[in-house]
């Protein structure tokens, strides 16, 4: 069989076509045959089987996620210049200012792959910032592996982490953040979540359309193969009378140099303005691009397929289209522009060319050495998608899961006990030091980087003049969702907000990444749509939007699904970076506990690496008391000495860290039950350090807030002192720093 | 006691990126070497093993070529040469 | 004219921003430079900033090496201009054959970035004049091929002629030999380091500011040598 | 048009610390491959030039081969093998 064209497909309506191979359901095969009155050509079913799959339509998710937009206050989000819908949202920092973020998944491609899965991860989300318009400044990788000490951890970690470390480095965007989280589920499904933050001014905002009759499109970048086409071998074989294609690689390798120039080419094509419209290719490749361009803007298109520069001749029309080859872009340009925009991709040395033109026929048309192949309505392929409502049905497990709450467990009496366990903990995989992954990345590059790693938020400087600058934050425990999904993607986020809040920034927007087990179990359905719900109902109560993200389904083995693991990124702005919060103390420092410690210990780290024990229902959620929190930190720009959140493994583990970041101990004072005190995850807490002439400051500013106050400590001496046996920091150190070396060195 | 070299060359698959290769690629042309249709950028591992590579010890090279040495998932293993077994 | 300081931008540069902050912040102009142009504009020194040019896919800083602007950095250099490389920037040098030796993987195979402390050699450099000779300096390290190599001749040479700039103090952190962090020439205009000067300006975005003094040594020499 | 395929090898000169090679030897021993002397790591790069490698040509090859390919302070190179000559 030869080129399947238009008029071939309405001449032989009959033929039968491999739409299941290619993940159509026979509905979605039927509704695409109403759309076109014909049976699609090969190029067309290409183009709506990987358009409507559910990475790229998001047909489960999309009932839930309309929350994200619908709940709001009455008067909008007024920080919102775009909203969800675009490759990213943008949101106004001031002064003119706008930062755009975004975390995404590469999860499987990192598993088959790490280094290049984990590497491609990075590139794509940051060309979706790059698609914006903005400069990107930063990127971020919340993690999560299977065991520590598994042996497939040991093949996918170290991947993973030079892969990010290779990419990222190499593109010379700081890393200044992430998560890295073990936990037995995500064996066979490791999660590699990536975040970028672009900034731009409020003027420079490129959106994803094709405005413009006669307008060219512009494909730039890197050059077309066969990469990320599994699926659609089927209909290239077909085209293939004999021999058949060569082969089609499995493994996408990306080229972190050919990115950086893309990101200088482009940035100076915008600036030049040169672009009326912008598209980073992802998932989805052309199709994607040229259908999203076309429906956002006039309507039309028509695309000269055999344009596009090929690093392998053999592929066919259908796979050039479906082709996710990294490092590509594409943009509109005016005729009158296009010898400017080509002189800027040559001084960049990055090949363009046009493949195609702008109108208004309300159709995308694509043409094949002059035979018609695709003629589609652009929004059918790019936005009407097929949309879901799937079964849903609360786990038959949950009950007597929250049933087996943890008191029973055997606790910590003594201050020798309460000793070891903290050395246990700070000891344990999730919450050792992480410094032989991060000393992998570059943090210093750009020279803007004000907090990263081990800090609460990353912290960059966007405006070197004012020193207004943006902290951003990820955080998600796992265990807490799985225990309750709702309330546990609201503690996602308030742990998120809450750290982005202790370093003095006002938390402004949201980005998510919903990591779940397969959507056509009804019992993860549940999990996801109760965590949607959490998350939108929490974002409204916080007054702060989401802004986007991602969404990333089938992480399960067999009927096992990983922990429900709704990663959420919190961003927040600073006028004067100069003046943020760390969580390194000084010398003769007061010590507080802000916030109320309660015996909360279900989904814990001590439940967890103690007792191996997950059940209960997790910390209780007051965001109220998170917004209180924030504001007096905020409050406290200038004259906190330091502040850090408490979350996992408790206020002891907390102080510990703050200890060995400074290198001063302190002598403590603890209150009522040791062990609740030393290990309780209550929410809503930090520990904030302040001169001891500003102790009365802080008293008044807790009460004008609500928010209760309690005196740790002091700082001094070499030490943790709890009033016993102590912990010196080199012992807290030796500790802390041993184990994932141990592992992974 | 005698010994024996071996060299195993590993190059990307055929249909996978060659970034390197790419830029190598580039260079040749700015100084001034025209008409290169393609340059690929493997490794080469030289190997000098004490006694002699039983069909045995042969047989475990085979499987650390192509798992440890290569990257089977992108990457093609050749065992090229193997001289002065004694 | 004495504080117009040049820093090339290749493709795959990333700190040439960082190093145009530093220049800034000692005093000087700095201006930008682009590997593709043949002349050297009007410079009184230059910087070869970090990155990755060309990816580094090849060599680090074998392709850089070759850049249009190379032949007149060279030409100026054996004149007796200023030059420092840094990381990247060192590594093209070499390559260049402006400065002796090589720069190879690190000997743990990773790349690392971390604060660094490291002992200033000498003073006797256009780039080092500022210090006092053995001061101890904390500044970022990043890279993934900062093992500093040549043959024994050749150390003993460097270490006799007091050309090796500066040394890693404590544990050796990617095999240099000798703990070598930076060299410089015969004439002492031209120094490479393999740690980031530029990126400890500020306490605020470095550990530290023990980095300003390279880039004010090259406006006070310039200065003296008019 | 013909083409000529030719394979330049760049390995690091002998004297020269490999710090790759010596990974690599530390894994064969841990994977039970005994009895390694040495492995050193090289680079090979694979050429497909178009139409044929005149003399002139061959010269400028070795010339970047002995420049640009490899840096002659730390390694050496050969060009193996010219196929393919039309
Ligand atoms: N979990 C989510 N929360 C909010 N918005 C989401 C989420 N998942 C996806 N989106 C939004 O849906 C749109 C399409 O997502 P995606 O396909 O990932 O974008 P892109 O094509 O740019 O990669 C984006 O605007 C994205 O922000
Ligand atoms: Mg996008």
């Amino acid at each position: 069989m030869g080129l399947d064209t238009v008029s071939s497909a309405t001449a032989h309506p009959e033929s039968t076509q491999p739409f299941a191979e290619l993940g159509l359901k026979p509905d979605e095969y039927q509704s695409i045959r109403e759309i076109l009155g014909r049976r699609p050509t090969s190029s067309e079913l290409a183009m709506y089987s990987v358009m409507w799959s559910e990475h790229c339509s998001y047909k489960s998710s999309k009932v839930h996620l309309r929350q994200f937009g619908e709940k709001k206050p009455v008067e909008g989000w007024p920080q919102l210049l775009v909203g969800i819908g675009e490759n990213a949202g943008v949101v106004d920092i001031g002064d003119g200012w706008a930062v755009t973020f975004k975390v995404e998944s590469h999860n499987h491609p990192s598993y088959v792959e790490p280094y290049q899965g984990a590497a491609t991860g990075i590139g794509g989300i940051v060309r979706d910032i790059l698609s914006m318009g903005a400069r990107p400044i930063a990127v971020m990788d919340p993690l999560r592996f299977g065991p520590a000490d598994a042996p497939d951890t040991r093949r996918v970690l170290p991947g993973v982490i030079s892969g990010i470390g290779g990419y990222g480095n190499c593109l010379g965007l700081p890393n200044i953040g992430g998560e890295v989280v073990f936990d037995a589920t995500y064996l066979g499904n490791p999660l590699v979540n990536a975040l970028c933050i672009g900034a731009l001014r409020h003027d420079e905002i490129h959106l994803a359309s094709a405005k413009g009759i006669g307008n060219l499109v512009v494909l730039y970048g890197a050059r077309t193969g066969g990469d990320g086409i599994g699926g659609v071998s089927v209909l290239a074989s077909e085209t293939f009378s004999e021999g058949g294609p060569t082969k089609r690689p499995s493994v996408q390798v990306g080229d972190p140099f050919m990115e950086k120039l893309l990101i200088e080419c482009t940035l100076e094509v915008l600036h030049a303005g040169l672009v009326e419209g912008i598209q980073d290719l992802g998932g989805a490749g052309i199709s994607c691009a040229t259908s999203e361009l076309a429906s956002n803007g006039e309507g039309g298109m028509h695309v000269w397929l055999d344009r596009v520069l090929l690093r392998d001749p053999t592929l066919s029309p259908e796979e050039i289209l479906m082709s996710e080859s990294q490092e590509r872009m594409c943009a509109i340009v005016t005729p009158a522009d296009l010898d400017a925009f080509m002189a800027i991709c040559t001084k960049w040395e990055v090949e363009a060319v046009v493949i195609g033109e702008v109108n208004n026929s309300g159709r995308l048309t694509v043409e094949w050495h002059g035979e018609q192949i695709v003629d589609v309505p652009p929004r059918s392929v790019a936005h009407d998608g097929p949309v879901y409502s799937r079964p849903m049905q609360r786990p038959a497990y949950l009950d007597a899961l929250q049933a087996d709450v943890p008191d029973r467990l055997s606790r910590p009496a003594t201050v020798e006990e309460v000793r070891s366990t903290l050395l246990t903990l700070i000891a344990s995989p999730n919450l050792a030091s992480k410094s032989w992954i991060t000393d992998q990345y570059d943090r210093y590059v750009l020279g803007n980087t004000v907090l990263a790693q081990p800090e609460d938020s990353g912290m960059v400087r966007v405006d070197e003049v004012t020193g207004r600058g943006v902290a951003v934050s990820t955080d998600c425990n796992g265990r807490f969702a799985k225990l309750d999904p709702y309330n546990g993607a609201k503690l996602a986020l308030a742990e998120a907000y809450r750290n982005v809040g202790v370093t003095g920034a006002v938390p402004l927007a949201v980005t998510n990444c919903l990591n779940f087990g397969s959507p056509e179990d009804p019992e993860v359905m549940w999990q996801f749509a109760e965590a949607a719900r959490g998350l939108a109902d929490g974002c409204l109560e916080l007054n702060i939007p989401v802004t986007g993200g991602n969404v990333s389904f089938y992480n399960q083995t067999g009927t096992t699904a990983i922990l429900p693991t709704p990663v959420v990124g919190v961003l927040g702005v600073i006028e004067d970076v100069a003046k943020r919060t760390s969580i390194a103390w000084s010398e003769g420092d007061v010590i507080f506990q802000l916030g109320e410690t309660r015996d909360e210990f279900a989904g814990s780290e001590w439940a967890h690496v103690m007792h191996g024990h997950l059940g209960g229902l997790p910390p209780k959620v007051d965001l109220a008391a998170e917004i209180a929190l924030a504001s007096v930190c905020a409050d406290g720009l200038g004259w906190f000495h330091a502040a850090h959140d408490i979350s996992d493994g408790g206020l002891l583990v907390a102080l510990a860290e703050m200890a060995m970041r400074s290198g001063v101990g302190a002598q403590l004072e603890p209150t009522g039950d040791l062990f609740v005190w030393s290990f309780s995850e209550s929410t809503a807490r930090a520990v904030v350090s302040v001169a001891a002439d500003d102790a009365q400051r802080l008293t008044a500013l807790c009460a004008s807030q609500g928010v209760a106050l309690q005196r740790l400590g002091v700082v001094a001496g070499d030490r943790l002192d709890l009033g016993g046996p102590i912990v010196t920091i080199a012992e807290l150190r030796d500790a802390h720093e041993a184990t994932i070396p141990a592992l992974f060195g | 006691m005698s010994e024996t070299r071996v060299v195993v060359e590993v190059m990307l698959k055929p249909e996978i990126l060659d970034p390197q290769g790419r830029a190598v690629k580039g260079a040749f042309a700015r100084l001034g070497f025209e008409g290169v249709a393609d340059i690929r950028q493997g490794k080469r591992f030289e190997l000098t093993i004490e006694g002699e590579l039983t069909a045995d010890r042969m047989a475990a090279l085979e499987t650390l070529a192509g798992t440890l040495l290569c990257n089977p998932v992108i990457e093609d293993y050749r065992i090229v040469s193997v001289e002065g077994a004694a | 004219m004495t504080s117009r300081i040049g820093v090339v931008t290749y493709p795959g540069s990333l700190d040439d921003r960082d190093a145009a902050r530093a220049i800034r912040a000692a005093g000087g102009d700095p201006i930008a430079l682009w590997h593709g142009d043949a002349d050297l504009p009007d410079v009184a020194a230059v910087i070869l900033p970090g990155g990755f040019s060309y990816g580094d896919y090849l060599r680090c800083g074998a392709i850089a090496r070759f850049a249009p602007i190379m032949e007149q950095i060279v030409a100026r250099a054996n004149d007796g201009m200023p030059v420092l490389g840094i990381c990247n920037g060192f590594q093209i040098l070499c390559e260049s054959h402006l400065l002796p030796g090589a720069l190879t993987r690190n000997d743990h195979l990773h790349f690392i970035c971390r604060d660094q402390t490291v002992r200033i050699e000498t003073t006797n450099t256009a780039w080092t004049a500022d210090f006092s000779a053995g001061q101890e300096i904390v500044i970022p390290l990043k890279n993934g091929e900062g093992g500093y190599i040549a043959d024994d001749a050749t150390l003993n040479m460097l270490e006799a002629e007091g050309r090796v700039v500066a040394t890693y103090v404590g544990t050796n952190p990617n095999g240099s030999r000798r703990a070598i962090a930076g060299i410089t020439n015969a004439r002492g205009n031209v120094v490479g380091l393999m740690p980031h000067p530029e990126h400890a300006i500020d306490a605020l975005t470095g550990p530290t500011t023990d980095g300003l003094p390279f880039f004010t040594s090259v406006l006070t020499s310039l200065l003296a040598s008019r």
